[in-house]
């Protein structure tokens, strides 16, 4: 699989970069999460939300090929 | 609910009269209704700006912060001579000026859980300006037990994030990120460091997306999160699903829940110190005395200074490439203006060095100038 | 080229100063940055108070225009004081205000051929807020000849367009659009009707444009069309090729010839009266006097009242249920504010009811007040 | 084929809508200017620019099934 990884916020301080190309096995979110956090191990003290194809979808549900994910920390500023 | 237009009405608002989409009824939609900014801030002063301009009959401003030169970078309701005095009364002085036609009441006060429910209730749509999760987790939560639509924006750096939530039932900020992030992760924004221009780009867009609801024209970016990047000018919409049990986790709260919870506590932000972190009178209590190394990451411009025979300053950019300077037997105390660079260093050196003799002034030299 | 930063700057600009993008090199080229804004209208007024804001070390304004009571719904920079005085002197003011250790030059004229390319030469980035063809393509073909880029943003009821030209051997306007609409088809831009906030979405983005040409980070938006609707909030990006014969057309013209250039006429606004139209003093002549009937389009409230025994009012949003009231063997004269509803109305009779005994006011009532 | 024209600024008052789904013979962008003023006539007099998949393109190029049109005017106001 290869997936379109977009960083967003404080994450991209973790990943150096706020756009990457991913090849890795057939994952589902949670293997995503799991394996950006063994690729950036710092990422794991923070909070981020993971979208695929511009949605939140459940854990469980494996991602297609050629997706586009999301990583989304929560960020307060105004 | 409308009210009538005057005769200066018809003339100053002629540009929205004279369109179909808002016309003589969308304009005294405008003037009928009664829209609360949470915050003078980045977001806040756009977004106030052009709410006056646009005619919104009745304006609250919450804001119990003082103007700081740091503000007006990018804090355009806000001139030098307005420093050190209340935010929400120099809003609403500099609105009247603008629009001295319309109601702006200024709110010189904290939003704290005991005033939001009520104040919330005087109004039909709260934008939120705020800029800490704190008072964001608290504005959601009371914008849900009151039913009023919430205008969302938040930024960071070169980035910014729009929404609106509780509208016509749809998702609350606590669908997108029902916990706020982990304690000790996220320092005062504020002090990080943004863009000028970005928080009008995203006020000015919560002021769109208020008038929408008002006019009821449009779509309103309710069940959608706009994501922005100033470096890049890419927007892109992500959805946002309801999660209905933490609506109703917030629904369920009594008026007298409510005001006892502890949305600092919530937000980690009452944390004692941890192991890692010194406070500013332990450091004070150190300098010149014990055999430590206390190593400030500032720049040289950064004031206070801070003297000391077991000071030294190696700055941030430096660090990088002079990793050995920290293999030391010794004690080191890391220093910097509001403890976040002192903070990212240690986790740095920690897990990619394996040093852990090192502790951080938490709050940095802000906390310390303050107690001085 | 760079200026050196002040103890001042330095806490003023610490939201800027403390990013990596930007530090203090880069705060350094904001304060060096020379910028002229064209129009200090809907657009220019939050360009200038975030450029303003940010320190940009040099920010001339170009507008002959005084302010009236309507441009107060979404020009921001000015209040009901101001009515009747030039936009850019004004505006100069309240930026003083704002930041008094900058430099803001007001040019309280009209740009024309004669004044603008010795006038863009003293600047290093010019942002295009004008409301009009006639003086866009006049800044756009200056900014060529001067090799100035320009930040392009204009905006159409709740719409908005934002590019970079010029920049960097980019496309120009010309490449987008070689030559202006067709003579009559559109009138003055300002009279359409806009939503107050858009300008302030727009000129933000055409600030931030600005920015980052200065600060040389990011991605300037130079070959590509940003367009966006605030009434659906949505974004989308069209890219433009450079269309070379017209950048050579124009670089082609020696100082002189586009001196006596006469883009007013190039844009069709100094037309003749077409057969369809008549000026203030013919329909004056008409009133109470010839067996004529003259339509008055406008809504009650619309000022000058215009009264005669052949003088009847009937609004534009009756006519569509009322066609049948046209169909007469007299000339009728239509009559309406600015000149922009007599002309749908006449086109929609002509095309759609072959009624072609139908002659309109040109410039609308607004005309028939100046001359009266 | 099936096209998605998106329509801007002063062409929606002609067209009286800003999207449309468009069934009709493969087309290029010249034959697709001569089928949007057949159907709205009034169009004749305006001035527009039309974009294929986010791009100005060649006047004889035939546009793609599914393509996404942008016709845009130009608009001057400030």
């Amino acid at each position: 699989m290869t997936y379109s990884i977009y960083y967003f916020g404080k994450i991209t301080e973790h990943t150096n970069c706020n756009y990457e190309r991913l090849n890795c096995e057939l994952s589902t979110v949670k293997g995503m999460k799991e394996a950006l956090l063994k690729k950036y191990p710092t990422l794991r003290n923070e909070t981020f939300k993971i979208a695929v194809n511009k949605n939140f979808i459940d854990e469980e549900i494996l991602i297609a090929n050629d997706s586009e994910i999301a990583v989304l920390p929560p960020f307060a500023g105004g | 609910m409308s009210e009538e237009l005057t005769r200066n009405d018809l003339k100053r608002y002629n540009r929205h009269v004279i369109l179909d989409e808002v016309g003589l009824a969308g304009q005294e939609k405008i003037k009928a209704a009664k829209v609360l900014v949470i915050g003078a801030g980045g977001l806040g002063s756009p977004a106030l700006q052009y709410l006056a301009a646009a005619g919104v009959g009745t304006i609250g401003i919450v804001d119990f912060d003082y103007v700081d030169l740091s503000n007006l970078q990018r804090q355009i309701l806000f001139t030098p001579a307005d420093i050190g005095k209340n935010k929400a009364v120099v809003a609403s002085e500099r609105l009247k000026q603008l629009n001295d036609s319309i109601e702006i009441i200024p709110y010189a006060e904290r939003l704290t859980t005991k005033n939001a429910l009520g104040l919330f209730q005087q109004f039909d749509i709260i934008v939120d300006g705020t800029d800490n999760f704190s008072t964001r987790y608290l504005v959601n939560d009371a914008a849900l037990l009151t039913g009023k639509p919430l205008v969302y924006g938040s930024i960071y750096k070169f980035q910014g994030q729009i929404s609106v939530f509780n509208y016509k039932n749809g998702p609350s900020y606590r669908c997108l990120f029902p916990e706020p992030p982990a304690p000790g992760t996220i320092k005062n924004c504020s002090e990080i460091g943004v863009i000028g221009v970005l928080p009008g780009v995203i006020g000015t867009q919560q002021a769109n997306e208020a008038l929408k609801i008002i006019l009821e024209i449009g779509e309103v970016q309710s069940g959608k999160l706009m994501l922005y990047d100033a470096l890049t000018a890419m927007y892109s919409t992500i959805n946002i699903q309801v999660a209905q049990q933490e609506i109703d986790r917030v629904k369920a709260m009594s008026q007298q829940d409510f005001e006892l919870m502890d949305y600092d506590l919530f937000c980690g932000i009452k944390n004692e110190l941890s192991e890692h972190e010194i406070d500013a009178n332990t450091l004070r209590s150190w300098i010149d005395a014990i055999d430590i190394r206390i190593i400030d990451l500032r720049e040289e411009w950064e004031e206070p200074a801070l003297e000391g025979t077991n000071v030294e300053r190696i700055t941030m950019n430096a660090i990088l490439h002079q990793i050995n300077r920290f293999i030391t037997e010794k004690k080191v105390v890391l220093v910097c203006q509001t403890g976040i660079r002192s903070n990212q260093v240690r986790i740095l050196l920690e897990q990619e060095h394996q040093l852990n003799n090192i502790v951080e002034l938490k709050g940095g030299m802000e906390s310390y100038d303050k107690k001085g």
